[in-house]
């Protein structure tokens, strides 16, 4: 019945219309809100989505993960594994940033009580 | 029912800019993106053979594109010591109430388990899915198991720090090794032989990399929940 | 000698020795060595003496450089060294007001040459006339507004004047006569370059050197500061040259010009700094009567405003000789009745200067006591003005050497006999027997003078004035000098120009471009939602507009 | 195998902090400058070697995994960064007693990582791999904003943060499309087959690149940010920010941009961009009062002018920018350190307190440090904007021409204003202590301003020669995937 959905044109534009939706949702909030961590959290929303686009379109379904054992040999089978090392040191690397962020912005509650982003404006210029 | 609201202008606007932008962004994915192509990762899984290890994406995470875990690691480590350094351990900013008795026995008891689990993800990270990130990650999150059922539960600064310069002047160290003796950073010299594919003692340098990545990434989150954990209560 | 700059092989430099260079290094040389006379006078840091030599180098490469580059190196140089020599003296405003319209200068003068450079690829001289005409017609208007703003600011023309009278009043007494002597002949040089290689640029000279020599001269007249008088005296002399330049045949009375007022500037800067130096007031009407205690000073004062006003004997009548014939040659009448206007008009501002000064009653009680100023302030007065009187008796002296300079300029010489006599297309004179016939009238006045003077009343002291039927007091105003010129305010033209000054519009320029400033500011105002919507806009808006 | 060590040795100096921290107070610092001398004799000896461009394989052949560039252009920039990392090192040394950092061993891991990463920005060729020291730069360069832990100083480092993950996200979108499409991420494949694909892809890419790293080098609608950050941090930390790490950033996007972005009406874009921004800055900075500030506008202003230097895509004109960002990191350097010697005693100084500082040792190198950034005659600023002027009179951009000359000259209107306020006539109350080994580092400075300025032929082949390099993209090319 759901047939059609195992084109690749079928995934591909699923694929895609969700991480851009998650995109936008991403996107709306780093745009429009103004709580420090809801900005931290639009960040990564925004990263998850290109993660998940990453993905999603280099996945080939027809192919088995690249993992050579007893029944799978033939390379020429296998997807590509370079797509999911990127995404894990992507994932790292926006962990590391977010942890830090939200370092930054404990202590900088902690010294000014000050939670949103426009009205961080210690410095009179 | 009167679902009318004053939306801010700026909402507003940030609607109209993210819907846009979102809206193009689709449109040229759609149309453009290729299905099938021939790519770089297709060349890497033939060369893979030559280095004797199962799991393709390790050889690709640890040997091909090593440098950049190494430059991960190095990001995780600045961001391991700027979390320490803005939230410096105060011992008075600690969980107020004990947790109870069967948590904290639960925990105790779950707590090899899981370390052991981390040890193993990270040991066959060259056999199978998982690898040094896995491990790392999994043993941090015994460790924040451990931290939130015990109230007194620390894990020495000193041993964190330990672990993670160890393991990263080793890691620095073992490029510097590939670098003398195959005149390449991080080149695989210690044998590997391709017959033993799918051993855990093949693979020559990638399974110690992936080792020692392993316990990098498990020594700093660990700092790094630990730190977030001990100032998480007077904000 | 041509070289080549930075390693670079497409640029080509050259510094050249020309008779034009030779002209203006004499200028130099004889600048520096008078100013350097009075030095001892004062104590100065030794900075001021690097400084100094800097700026002197720096005008030597101006001079000798062959090419813009290296001409412009040392516009550069020259206007920062003496942004520094300024800064010992001058107030905070008076030093910023310079070093804007100084850089501004030397920013113009930089986008005038890269111009010039872009047609032709070269900077040197030679190629700058070709450069010229292969730009088009709005580059070459570009061009040519660039480069006269330029030389404007530096030559201080009307409306370019703001930063030079400040700076002339407030610079070291050490200082002012090289910058009126020197300086502002460096914006000449830029001139009669732009004039004798590129184009003549007729209207807006002919404008602008009118405008200023009449302008400044009213301003001069009701200023009430000797160094401010003298300041504004120096911009209408170069109007004068400005306004020679603009015809066919100006260059011989523009460079006849410009020597005179070198030593003339020299003179009148160097008696006053001798003045000021032993009475320490800057005040025309703080001075007065002086003529008894300093009699050698005042003799150099009346030459030298003899020879400022033109009048014969002395050299500054060879000058304006040949001005008035240059611009009668050329049928610009209009121009030369309004040098002539300005030139007569010039008359009061001398007047006020050396009665200011000299003559009068002394204001003030400890102007009784103060002595002649130091040899080291007369000894190069000696020199200055006997120069000046050489050149008035022989003002044919130094034609051969105009001559060579226009030569190599490929203009028409002046014509020579002897060294007695200036021979112009419409008159000569012979200076000797001008300078006897005026020498002897002098002598005998001087001779009547002093029969006369032993039956005059001498006052006892400063309040003794007989004449009047007053009997005055510290807190009169004995002097008689005292806001002399004010009443000229009454003439419609004059007031017009007193009342109105360019510092009303650089300060609507200054007050916009702070407005301006402050509105621009604002988005640096560290707000990241902000700064965010941008940056998605500024995407959108790149994405949608070049999307085929 | 050279290239690598530029890169690894501070990695590893980094990691191995903690232990090297334990062998005493002072073994740390030694150690780090020592390690930071060696690296410049290496690439001393390098530069004096004349070698031609190498390749520096790392674990795999080179358009199959990442690979390190090392030629005349990314070695002029390594040595700059070394130079300036390592006097930097030294000035703090020797003002270390004074006033030295909290957890002095973290600031100088920071310090490192900071090193490798710029110096790994500018040899990688490989996209993702620039990604991640993309990171690394900008990580260690929030955590040095932030660190005097002050209100202000986390304000900055938030500020900085949030900036550099929003960029890194644009980023990272634009290497995804890359590797999809393209199907490498090494910089020659990328080259080769980018003009292969779509239009409108292309433009994507390159937008989305644009953006990424327009925050980073500053450019005019992105760079809201920037002052914010240099007002809340240290002076010493901003002369590593606008001596290293924005080079860094520029250098590396415009070595992307000459190999493989659209050319034609994209550039001439980004070269108005530039002249846009660097009037907008200068004119912004026209009435600022707080020197840290005045001076982030000022960067500014000057990254516009290499901006558009470097956009102009002619040898002669990527001459000129070699020329300025020499001039401009050796002079910023200068001067933010030189302020921070004024701040010993009370950070965010104001302008007014000029008029009260009695260090005439200070003053002059501020004025050279000044002068050379005005772009007078006999100081290097003069050579870059000469022949950067230079080379758009010849192109005919007389409009970028004008404007670039007017922005000079509002920047000109406060740097002279600052001079002013320095030469103020009347008593000056305070004393600042300027021990003589910071005073040689200022002389060194400010000498090799004076000295390049008057000989710029002894680095002007040496700099024909990046450009060239920078510029030949069919040579990166072969290099990488051969034939």
């Amino acid at each position: 019945m759901f047939e059609f959905l195992n084109q690749p044109e079928v995934i591909k534009t699923i694929v895609t219309l969700g991480a851009m939706s998650l995109f936008f949702v991403g996107l709306f909030g780093l745009l429009t809100r103004k709580h420090i961590v809801k900005v931290f959290i639009s960040i990564a929303i925004m990263e998850s989505a290109i993660f998940l686009l990453f993905i999603g379109l280099s996945f080939n379904r027809e192919k088995v993960a690249p993992i050579i054992d007893a029944t799978q040999t033939q390379v020429a089978t296998m997807n590509d594994p370079i797509p999911q090392a990127m995404i894990l040191t992507a994932i790292v690397i926006g962990m590391a940033v977010l942890a830090l962020g939200v370092s930054f912005a404990i202590e900088y509650y902690k010294l000014t009580g000050k939670t949103e982003i426009d009205t961080m404006n210690e410095m009179r210029f | 029912m009167n679902i009318k609201r004053d939306i801010p202008t700026a909402t507003l606007s940030g609607f109209a800019l993210s819907a846009v932008l979102v809206l193009t962004l689709i449109t040229i994915l759609l149309q453009y993106l290729p299905l099938s192509q021939q790519r770089v990762g297709d060349a890497l899984l033939v060369l893979n053979e030559k280095e004797g290890v199962a799991n393709v994406v390790t050889t690709v995470v640890v040997y091909f594109r090593g440098f950049d875990t190494l430059g991960e690691i190095a990001v995780l480590f600045i961001a391991s010591l700027g979390v320490g350094l803005m939230l410096q351990p105060n011992t008075e900013c600690r969980l107020k109430a004990e947790s109870n008795f069967m948590l904290q026995t639960a925990s105790t008891l779950l707590f090899p388990l899981i370390l052991l689990f981390g040890i193993y993800v990270m040991v066959y990270g060259h056999l199978s899915p998982g690898g040094g990130f896995q491990g790392g990650v999994i043993i941090a999150s015994g460790v924040l198991l451990l931290l939130i059922s015990h109230k007194n539960f620390e894990v020495p600064h000193t041993v964190i720090v330990a672990f993670e310069t160890v393991a990263g002047v080793s890691y620095v160290l073992i490029g510097f090794m590939g670098l003398l003796l195959l005149d390449t950073f991080l080149g695989n010299f210690i044998p590997h032989d391709i017959a033993n594919m799918g051993m855990l003692l093949s693979g020559g340098v990638i399974p110690l990399i992936y080792i020692i990545v392993g316990i990098k990434v498990g020594s700093e989150m660990s700092g790094i929940v630990q730190n977030l954990m001990q100032r998480s209560d007077d904000v | 000698m041509e070289f080549s700059l930075y390693g670079l092989s497409d640029i080509v430099l050259s510094l050249k020795v020309t008779a034009l260079a030779n002209f203006f290094a004499l200028l130099i040389v004889l600048s520096t060595l008078t100013v350097l006379f009075i030095a001892p006078n004062y104590r100065l840091k030794r900075s001021f003496y690097l400084l100094f030599t800097l700026l002197v180098a720096s005008l030597f490469l101006i001079v000798y450089a062959h090419d813009y580059l290296l001409f412009f190196i040392g516009w550069e140089v020259m206007s920062i060294s003496t942004y520094f020599l300024l800064s010992f003296t001058l107030s905070k405003e008076a030093l910023h007001k310079y070093i804007l319209f100084a850089m501004a200068s030397a920013l113009s003068l930089f986008v005038a040459i890269l111009l010039l450079y872009s047609t032709q690829h070269s900077f040197l001289y030679e190629d700058a006339k070709q450069s010229y005409l292969a730009m088009s017609d709005g580059v070459q208007q570009l061009f040519t507004l660039f480069m006269l703003i330029a030389i404007f600011i530096k030559l201080g023309t009307i409306g370019f004047h703001y930063w030079l009278v400040d700076a002339y009043e407030e610079s070291h007494n050490l200082f002012t006569p090289f910058l009126s002597a020197m300086l502002s002949k460096m914006g000449l040089y830029a001139l009669i370059l732009f004039v004798a290689n590129i184009t003549q640029a007729t209207y807006v000279l002919a404008v602008m050197g009118l405008l200023t020599t009449i302008i400044a001269t009213f301003k001069a007249i009701e200023q009430e500061s000797i160094k401010r008088l003298l300041a504004y005296s120096s911009i209408a002399q170069l109007g004068y040259i400005v306004t020679v330049l603009s015809v066919a045949d100006g260059m011989g009375g523009a460079l006849y010009h410009a020597l005179i007022h070198t030593l003339v500037k020299l003179l009148l800067f160097i008696n006053i700094a001798g003045v000021i130096y032993v009475t320490q007031k800057e005040k025309l009407s703080d001075l007065g009567g002086l003529i008894y205690k300093l009699p050698q000073s005042f003799v150099f004062l009346l030459i030298g405003i003899i020879v400022l006003a033109g009048m014969p004997p002395l050299g500054g009548f060879a000058s304006k000789f040949m001005i008035y014939t240059a611009l009668l040659d050329a049928k610009y009448l209009l121009l030369l009745a309004g040098v002539m206007f300005s030139s007569a008009s010039a008359f009061i501002y001398v007047y006020k200067l050396i009665y200011g000064i000299y003559l009068g009653h002394p204001t003030h009680k400890n102007l009784e006591e103060v002595k002649e100023v130091p040899w080291t302030f007369l000894a190069p007065q000696y020199l200055l003005a006997s120069l000046l009187v050489i050149i008035g008796t022989f003002p044919g002296l130094v034609i051969p050497y105009i001559n060579r300079i226009l030569g190599e300029l490929n203009l028409t010489l002046l014509s020579f006999e002897t060294i007695q006599t200036l021979i112009t297309s419409y008159a000569q004179y012979n200076g000797f027997v001008v300078m006897g016939a005026f020498g002897g009238i002098f002598v005998l006045v001087l001779m009547m003078f002093m029969l006369l003077r032993s039956k005059a009343k001498k006052p006892k002291n400063r309040f003794d004035i007989a004449y009047c039927a007053e009997e005055p007091n510290e807190a009169t105003h004995l002097h008689y000098g005292y806001s002399m010129g004010q009443e000229l305010k009454r003439v419609g033209l004059i007031h017009l120009i007193a009342k109105n000054s360019s510092k009303y519009f650089y300060d609507f320029l200054a007050k916009q471009m702070q407005y301006f400033s402050e509105v621009v500011r604002k988005i640096y105002s560290g707000n990241l939602l902000l700064n965010f919507n941008i940056a998605v806009l500024f995407l959108i808006i790149l994405l949608l507009w070049s999307l085929k | 195998m050279s290239s690598t060590l530029f890169i690894a040795l501070p990695l590893l100096f980094g990691f191995a902090t903690p232990l090297l921290s334990r062998l005493g107070k002072n073994a740390l610092a030694y150690t780090s400058v020592l390690m930071q001398l060696s690296l410049l004799g290496l690439a001393l000896s390098l530069l004096l070697a004349h070698s031609s461009t190498t390749v520096e394989l790392i674990s795999i052949a080179a358009p199959l995994g990442i690979s390190f560039v090392l030629s005349t252009a990314s070695l002029l920039m390594v040595l700059l960064f070394t130079l300036l990392m390592t006097l930097f090192s030294l000035y703090y040394l020797f003002q270390r007693r004074a006033n030295a950092y909290a957890n002095e061993s973290k600031f100088f891991t920071l310090l490192n990582m900071l090193l490798a990463a710029s110096i790994g920005l500018v040899l990688s060729s490989d996209i993702f791999n620039i990604y991640v020291f993309f990171e690394i730069a900008g990580i260690s360069a929030y955590i040095l904003s932030a660190y005097s832990k002050t209100a202000l100083a986390l304000e900055s480092g938030l500020k900085y943060l949030l900036t550099g993950a929003v960029a890194s996200i644009f980023l990272l979108f634009a290497i995804v499309l890359i590797y999809l499409h393209v199907g490498s991420l090494n910089l020659a494949v990328i080259a080769e087959q980018f003009q292969l694909l779509p239009y409108n892809v292309k433009l994507l890419i390159s937008l989305l690149l644009l953006i990424g790293f327009g925050f980073k080098v500053e450019v005019f609608p992105l760079n809201f940010w920037v002052t914010d950050v240099y007002q809340g941090s240290t002076s010493l930390v901003n002369a590593l920010f606008s001596g290293i790490v924005v080079k860094a950033y520029l250098f590396v996007f415009f070595h992307i941009l000459y190999l493989f972005l659209p050319q034609g009406e994209f550039t001439l874009f980004l070269l108005y961009l530039g002249g846009v921004s660097m009037l907008v800055a200068e004119v912004a900075g026209l009435r600022q009062t707080n020197l840290k500030r005045l001076f982030a506008y000022s960067s500014l202003g000057q990254v516009a002018l290499i901006f558009v230097a470097f956009a102009m895509q002619n040898i002669q004109a990527v001459q000129a920018a070699f020329f300025i960002v020499i001039a401009h990191s050796l002079a910023k350097f200068m001067l933010f350190l030189a302020l921070a010697s004024l701040e010993k005693t009370e950070q965010n100084m104001h302008i007014d307190r000029l008029k009260q500082i009695d260090s005439p040792f200070l003053m002059v190198m501020m004025f050279l440090a000044m002068l050379s950034l005005l772009g007078i005659p006999l100081f290097v600023g003069f050579v870059g904007k000469f022949l950067l002027l230079k080379s758009l009179a010849v192109e005919g951009m007389l409009t970028l021409l004008v404007m670039v000359v007017v922005a000079s000259f509002i920047e000109a209107i406060y740097y002279f204003k600052l001079m002013g306020y320095m030469l103020h006539k009347g008593t000056r109350s305070e004393k600042v202590e300027v021990s003589l080994g910071e005073k040689m580092i200022f002389v060194s400075l400010g000498l090799s301003l004076l000295l390049l300025g008057v000989f710029p032929m002894s680095i002007a082949g040496f700099l024909q020669n990046a450009a060239e390099v920078l510029l030949d993209q069919t040579a990166y090319i072969t290099l990488l995937v051969g034939g």
